[in-house]
């Protein structure tokens, strides 16, 4: 919730508080358990290749989850971040089969350019039709599918026909660390601070925590709402470009389904899906939790039918859990009331 | 308000009763258009053996919308159906290749349904979760399950007599025979839906919850059996899934929900619940369904269709609430009112 | 102590929701140092006038003036920016947040590159709490504070926008004394520092405690405004109410019969305990006193749509099964709730459906409704109740309050109750709907139906009740006759203490 | 019990009717012109597919019929289903389909069989009964064994290998896996240990990321032989960018325009292919031929097919295109698809 760890806080920490982050510490003991247990059995689960492997397969759902969770904050959805990264990273791969030489940088706004785009207009719908976040997203989701197919026809990007700039841009390092999570870091930082420390942030939340009182404080609660899905849109694109880096072969296809994949690692991150608590970095953690799921259930040779299995199973013991601590937490504070002192 | 229906009056034809009739209206009379356009136009679209084609195609969807309306309707949603039906059809399979006699192996995944939606049912309503997230958490436990079941493998060879029976029409007519089974199943939909005690209950819960409970209905009761239902048909679209193209796998019906979300919405349900009537649901189905098939034959890529859908879900929310807008804006200049906020709902 | 130019001026700002004048040309000043109370009962107008300095709602008619310029308050920004600081009736908090931040929501303090500066925001909150004297921690949750605190932290909240007008619209409903003492001393300190207040209470003794003027309104309409030194209490309580009682109430003598409902040892932790009474076929029992006493808790705990930790509850005799209102519904209990809007009715069903919801088993046949019965029934009832309708088909929610009050009372008189608890049976409704919700009471109690009645109206509860139950922090604490129960006793067994009425 | 169980119904099932092949073939009958031709692959957007069809168009042209491409984006037998009907309905003369499910498209299949459509498989086989014939690449013996021949090569006689195949239900992928099983149980590969089968369903991801968990869970993997183009490009791509680059061989088969960078760079020593084109092109042919009445898909039926010459019909119905080409760094450059 609004508790975590950083500098600044009056040392009024109490049981209360470690409660109320038990959600994300929950995420990270269940993660670090799962590391431990998949490398007693395989030692080669901690090599150097294999958590690269890992981090690159989070930075993408990160990036996802991580605009899922703003949208999500102010008590929306975006179901549409599949399509939108599959537009993006077709974008992109066009524009770079066609002029080899454009920098990557460039090939990265114009990924995020795209899917702000998208993002808006789901955010304007949302906003000026009053329209529910769940219709729009679900039908702009078949809506950008089918813009896709219908550029992209039959064709597909192939790895030979990208610069070779790009794609070492896709598994190139600096420090040892690649380049994509890096980016992945940075949108989780800034999305993080912005999101705890800046009175934007903290509307988004007031959004989702209660409208008709944000509407009293005097919130710009549909300007806000548009700049949520805005980013989520923007993440969505940029999500695709780093796709399209990573995998080298884009086709219209390309995020299929990642939708449900984003709102599980959101949900799996404790981001309350009524909105007005959770946080990015718990977002990331879910990401980073199920895509560590996925190669531990490799390497641990269990069948691979069981992964989707398990991954639904922790769905519901993720929210099923959340549940239980706010029960708790508000049990607590109702017999702690103040008292003139 | 109600005294002052002078000029207003004869748009404001009976509130929303009459709405919703005009909602139906609409969508029916879009689908009916569209058919007869169809029809004309496209080639072989009017024949008796694409009448054919076009309710197997729609059969699953057709069948698990009906349950989804209601569920909607209460302001829930459930988007583990698609994986229920696979689920159910991969267990189908299984059993069969364990040489059980089919006879048992159908109820048993109707039941199997059953209890699939009582899981939902339970994290819904007895431990008070929001159904997005634990249907979307089902969703993925149950596909899941059906790939543990089944493994990749496919099982063929389903008895003639049935799969015939599934793909077949009715004896020298060129009525499919599964037109039975939707037709039954979305007449019984229909009847409790607007004309029992629980049709009633479902839509007072859908509206306001609170309200329903102080008029002594019991929304966590009606919610759990709803939920059931809902698994006991997508077990049966499994079922009929898997005979309908005589092979059991775990992947069958994958992607479904969204389609099938879809097309209740189409057909003028709420997503906040409270408001939709069944006849526009099918007409929503069929409207679907029907263009996909008449792309289909002239040739239109099947990504034409994502765009429609995507475009008539946004359109279909999106034009009574324009329409709504611009009534109000006609009655705030009369009254110089502002509208009071309404609840807070979400999605 | 005013100044000589009015800070804020509300000229003839009219409101009307629908068909309801909410308020009806209003006019006063208010002047910077002042403390200024409004009056009225329930449903006079106050807190839509709050609403509109507040920016939430935009007057009809009439306008409001900031320092003599016309100012347009189109939302709460604009309020805030103008300087003007709200306390809502409704606590608007963000369950999520910490208080601190409800509390700096909108200004919250910055540090280095525009950053919310955390430390600050807590000290902020703590150094409010403690000039209010209370000790709420700054960075727990709002949600699952007692209505009591939520109250303290919006004030904490109005305290923190360092504002020039400062509305309180009935601040201390869920305080007690000691915690209206520490608020009344920092509204005075506030209004010594030059701020003007709004003050709105239902209770007089804070009115002559805190305020130097008093404006009282009745039905929208602005009755007057004069010192507060200068009008006594039942002065002020006569023009509020402005007409005769007799006339209002007319309650027919009956005889008590049998005893219908029999309340035993309830109790609800924490909101209520030990409460035990019976009514009788008849008669008319009220529920007094003040608001948040718990009693609509216990009349909903009664009719089983919230639980009970102990106690019993027989209607003619029958245990009631607890927490099932089918039990309730079907021992011939039924509940008129005290919020319309939310428990009362469906309010996007049409009306016909809302009042033939609880009966729409026995209206089928074999299980199946046709409509033509659930429309013969309800078209029945809302004539007995002369409600105004368009079409039955109409959705409930754009009827009038008072209409739909009447959809809420045909719906259970429709059951043939046995036993009719009714929870602010009149709140909100215009004066004719309320005399003929009256008669109708009285009569149904001519016919041997048992009434409990939750009011917070004295003279409502004066002149319907046979008996009067007070209710004090969930205690039942007195019990008076019709012929015993006057303004004072039942005020005075409300509060617990002495009154100066 | 005494209800309908899989065993009581076996039986029945091999009796199912087999086709419209009552008429007799006229090898002399001459070559239809205007017939309408079909194709329906797995999936669209799959490079491979569109090699294939290409072929099929060209043939088509050559005969002077009219070629007609639909097909779904998903690879999923109820979409195909519903295209199948979709041609029944515009009467074309000839499907040439590759089968997602060898089950599931059957009755639709007969449903056009009966209409009088030729139905010609090519690439993924249906079941026997619901097509006239089949364009097989090669034998699946020859490719099983080639397969396992690249496969020792370069793993040097002994060590781990994997493969890594489309879906699991792939007709095609499971028969030569079959061969390659009984090829790897001979003596004279008994050091060659095969340690696991992955599937990538024929997505680029999925394989992509099945390559990846292979090589963290075979530390001594020698060998990915991947029998699909899909695949073996993913996998090529993953090592060719991992620290596995050198130490891990790729082969299986693969189209030459996609692997060239691979082949170029030295990820990829050798892999082998028949030219895809050929497929399209020879079921075209075929199918025209069933159309025509020169072959009813019987066995020792003989006609002819353009460019390629002309072809036998095997056992059930079975063409069998030929064997398939070696690729190497020496000569991969001569091959543009
Ligand atoms: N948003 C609204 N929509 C419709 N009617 C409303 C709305 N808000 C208030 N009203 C009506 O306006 C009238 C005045 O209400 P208001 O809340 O101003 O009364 P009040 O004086 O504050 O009463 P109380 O003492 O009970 O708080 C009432 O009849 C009420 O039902
Ligand atoms: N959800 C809640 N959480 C905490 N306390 C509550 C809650 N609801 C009610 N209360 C408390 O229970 C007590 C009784 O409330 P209740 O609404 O029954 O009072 P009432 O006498 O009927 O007043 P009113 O005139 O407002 O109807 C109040 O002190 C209130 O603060
Ligand atoms: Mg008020
Ligand atoms: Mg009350």
């Amino acid at each position: 919730m609004t508790a975590v760890g950083l500098p600044g806080v009056t040392a009024r920490r109490s049981s209360l508080d470690l409660v109320l982050r038990a959600r994300e510490l929950g995420i990270v003991l269940a993660l670090a358990l799962l590391v431990a247990v998949t490398a007693i059995s395989n030692p080669r689960f901690l090599s150097g290749q294999s958590i690269r492997d890992i981090l690159l397969g989070t930075a993408i759902l990160a990036v996802l989850a991580v605009g899922q969770a703003v949208v999500v904050i102010t008590r929306n959805i975006d179901l549409s971040v599949g399509s939108v990264l599959g537009l993006s990273a077709f974008t992109v791969g066009t524009l770079l089969r066609d002029n080899p030489g454009l920098p990557v940088v460039f090939a990265l706004l114009i990924g995020a350019t795209v899917g702000a785009i998208c993002g808006s207009v789901n955010g304007v719908l949302v906003r000026y039709g009053n329209v529910p976040a769940l219709v729009v997203t679900l039908g702009t989701l078949y809506v950008v599918r089918g813009i896709t197919y219908f550029w992209a026809g039959g064709q597909q990007i192939n790895a030979d026909e990208l610069p070779a700039g790009f794609l070492e841009f896709g598994n190139a390092t600096l420090l040892g660390i690649p380049y994509l999570v890096l980016i992945a870091l940075l949108v989780l930082v800034v999305t993080g601070i912005v999101l705890r420390n800046y009175r934007v942030g903290r509307e988004l939340y007031a959004m989702g925590s209660s409208p008709q009182a944000a509407k009293l404080a005097g919130i710009a609660v549909g300007r806000r709402a548009i700049g949520a899905f805005l980013v989520s849109g923007a993440l969505a694109g940029l999500a695709g470009v780093l796709f399209a880096a990573r995998f080298g072969t884009i086709d219209a296809a390309a995020g299929t389904g990642y939708e449900l994949n984003v709102v599980a690692a959101v949900v799996v991150g404790g981001v309350a899906v009524f909105g007005g608590s959770g946080t990015v970095w718990g977002a990331a953690l879910g990401a980073l939790l199920l895509t560590t799921i996925g190669s531990a259930l490799a390497v641990l040779e269990i069948n691979q039918f069981w992964q989707q299995a398990i991954v639904g199973g922790l769905i519901l013991l993720a929210i099923g859990a959340d549940r239980l601590v706010a029960a708790r937490v508000a049990a607590r504070l109702k017999k702690r009331g103040s008292h003139v002192s | 308000m109600s005294a002052d229906s002078t000029a207003l009056g004869a748009d404001r034809t009976s509130g929303l009763a009459g709405r919703f009739a005009n909602w139906n209206v609409a969508i029916i009379a879009v689908t009916v258009v569209v058919l007869i356009v169809a029809a004309a136009t496209v080639q072989n679209f009017g024949t008796s053996q694409n009448f054919g084609f076009l309710v197997l195609d729609l059969l699953p969807i057709a069948l698990v919308a009906l349950p989804m309306t209601l569920v909607i309707v209460t302001g829930e949603i459930d988007l583990s159906v698609a994986s229920a039906l696979g689920l159910s059809s991969a267990v189908m399979g299984y059993l069969w290749n364990s040489n059980q006699p089919i006879e048992t192996i159908i109820p048993l995944c109707l039941l199997l349904g059953a209890v699939l939606g009582a899981v939902n049912g339970f994290f819904v309503t007895v431990l008070g979760l929001p159904s997005l997230a634990v249907t979307i958490g089902t969703l993925a436990l149950y596909r899941g399950l059906a790939f543990v079941v089944l493994g990749d493998s496919a099982v063929a060879d389903f008895p003639a007599l049935y799969t015939d029976w599934v793909t077949g029409s009715i004896g020298g007519t060129s009525i499919p025979n599964v037109l039975i089974i939707i037709v039954a199943l979305a007449a019984v939909f229909g009847v409790t839906l607007h004309a029992t005690p629980i049709g009633r209950a479902v839509f007072a819960v859908g509206a306001s919850e609170q309200a329903a409970r102080f008029a002594g209905v019991r929304p966590g009761r009606l919610k759990f059996w709803l939920y059931v239902v809902s698994g006991l048909v997508a077990g049966l679209a499994g079922v009929l899934w898997t005979l309908r193209y005589s092979s059991a796998r775990a992947d069958n019906g994958a992607g479904l929900e969204l389609a099938v979300v879809a097309a209740v919405l189409l057909g003028g349900v709420s997503i906040f619940g409270g408001k939709g009537a069944l006849p526009g649901v099918i007409a929503g189905v069929l409207l679907l369904a029907s263009l996909q098939n008449a792309l289909r034959l002239s040739d239109v890529s099947n990504e034409a269709l994502n765009v429609v859908t995507g475009v008539l879900l946004i359109v279909s929310v999106l034009a009574p609430n324009l329409a709504n807008a611009v009534r109000g804006s006609l009655q705030r200049r009369r009254h110089r009112t502002d509208s009071t906020p309404r609840p807070e709902r979400r999605h | 102590m005013p100044t000589q130019t009015p800070v804020l001026c509300v000229r003839e700002v009219s409101k009307s929701f629908g068909a309801v004048a909410a308020v009806r040309e209003v006019s006063f000043d208010l002047y910077g140092g002042e403390a200024h109370a409004l009056v009225g009962e329930n449903g006079a107008g106050k807190s839509t006038i709050v609403k509109m300095l507040a920016g939430v709602h935009r007057p009809d008619d009439g306008t409001i003036e900031l320092d003599g310029t016309p100012v347009e308050l189109t939302t709460p920004a604009d309020a805030k920016a103008a300087g003007i600081a709200v306390i809502y009736q409704e606590p608007a908090l963000f369950p999520d947040l910490t208080v601190a931040e409800n509390i700096a929501m909108g200004h919250q303090p910055l540090g280095r590159f525009n950053t919310i500066d955390r430390a600050a925001m807590t000290r902020r909150a703590e150094q409010l709490f403690a000039r209010l004297g209370v000790s709420i921690e700054p960075n727990r949750p709002a949600r699952g504070l007692s209505i009591a605190d939520q109250q303290l932290v919006e004030i904490a909240k109005a305290l923190s926008a360092d504002a020039r007008v400062v509305v309180m619209d009935e601040p201390t409903a869920a305080l007690t004394g000691v915690e209206v003492e520490r608020l009344f001393a920092v509204a005075r300190s506030l209004r010594d520092d030059g701020a003007a207040l709004v003050f709105i209470s239902h209770r007089f003794e804070e009115i002559t405690a805190l305020c130097e003027r008093v404006t009282i309104m009745r039905d929208g309409r602005h009755v007057s405004t004069d010192l507060v030194a200068e009008v006594t209490v039942d002065e002020m309580v006569r023009r509020m109410v402005g007409r005769e009682l007799g006339a209002l109430f007319p309650k027919q003598d009956v005889t008590p019969g049998v005893v219908v409902l029999s309340v035993e040892g309830l109790s609800r932790d924490p909101v209520f305990a030990d409460i035990s009474f019976e009514v009788r076929a008849g008669e008319i029992v009220a529920l007094a006193g003040l608001v948040g006493s718990g009693r609509s808790e216990v009349v909903q705990s009664i009719f089983g749509v919230d639980p009970r930790d102990g106690g019993s509850v027989k209607v003619s005799g029958r245990t009631l099964k607890p927490g099932s209102p089918r039990a309730a519904m079907a021992a011939g209990v039924a509940l008129v709730p005290e919020d319309r809007r939310q428990q009362g009715l469906v309010m996007d069903l049409s009306i016909e459906r809302n009042v033939t919801l609880p009966r729409s088993r026995a209206l089928s046949r074999l299980g199946f409704l046709t409509g033509g019965s659930e429309r013969r029934s309800a078209r029945e009832w809302t004539a007995r109740l002369r409600t105004k309708y368009g079409r039955l088909g109409d959705e409930v929610g754009t009827l009038s309050g008072g209409n739909q009050q009447k959809v809420v009372l045909a719906k259970w008189l429709s059951m043939a109750p046995k036993l009719l608890i009714v929870d602010e049976p009149t709140r909100g409704i215009d004066v004719g709907t309320k005399a003929e919700v009256h008669r109708l009471m009285s009569s149904l109690a001519a016919e041997g139906v048992a009434v409990l009645m939750v009011s917070s109206e004295l003279p409502e509860v004066l002149g319907m009740a046979d008996r009067v139950l007070v209710m004090r922090e969930g205690r039942l604490v007195a019990e008076l006759d019709r012929a015993k129960a006057t303004e004072e006793s039942v005020m005075f067994a409300a509060m617990g203490q002495e009154v100066s009425v | 019990g005494g209800g309908t169980t899989k065993e009581s119904t076996a039986n029945q099932a091999t009796a199912a009717p087999t086709g419209s092949s009552s008429a007799a073939a006229d090898p002399n009958a001459p070559l239809k012109e205007g017939l309408k031709i079909a194709y329906l692959p797995k999936q669209l957007n799959n490079p491979y597919t569109d090699v294939e069809v290409g072929g099929g168009k060209v043939a088509v042209e050559e005969i002077k019929g009219e070629y007609k491409l639909v097909g779904p984006n998903d690879a999923s037998a109820s979409s195909q289903v519903s295209y199948i009907n979709t041609l029944i309905q515009q009467q074309q003369d000839v499907i040439v389909v590759a089968a997602n499910d060898p089950n599931a498209v059957c009755p639709s299949l007969n449903q056009a069989r009966k209409a009088d459509i030729k139905v010609v498989t090519f690439d993924s086989d249906a079941a026997k009964t619901c097509r006239d014939a089949f364009i097989n690449q090669a034998t699946t013996q020859g490719i099983g064994e080639s397969l396992v021949k690249m496969a020792s090569e370069l793993a040097g006689g002994s060590g781990e290998i994997a493969i890594l195949s489309a879906t699991p239900n792939a007709t095609n992928q499971n028969s030569w896996i079959a061969v390659m099983k009984t090829e790897l149980a001979k003596p004279e590969n008994a050091k060659l240990k095969l340690v696991k089968i992955a599937y990538g369903n024929d997505d680029d991801q999925k394989s992509f990321t099945e390559a990846q968990g292979l090589l963290q869970s075979y530390p001594n993997l020698k060998v990915i032989v991947s029998p699909t183009t899909v695949g073996i490009a993913a996998a090529s791509r993953y090592v060719s960018a991992s620290s596995y680059k050198g130490k891990v061989a790729i082969t299986g088969l693969g189209l030459p325009n996609q692997m060239r960078q691979y082949v170029k760079d030295g990820t990829v020593k050798k892999f082998a292919l028949w030219d895809p084109a050929d497929i399209g092109y020879l079921a075209a042919y075929a199918g025209a031929a069933l159309k025509s009445g020169q072959i009813t898909g019987a066995q020792g039926e003989k006609f002819k097919a353009g460019k390629l010459g002309e072809y036998t019909v095997g056992a059930d119905g079975e063409i069998v295109l030929g064997p398939p080409t070696e690729f190497t760094a020496a000569n991969i450059d001569q091959f543009d698809f």
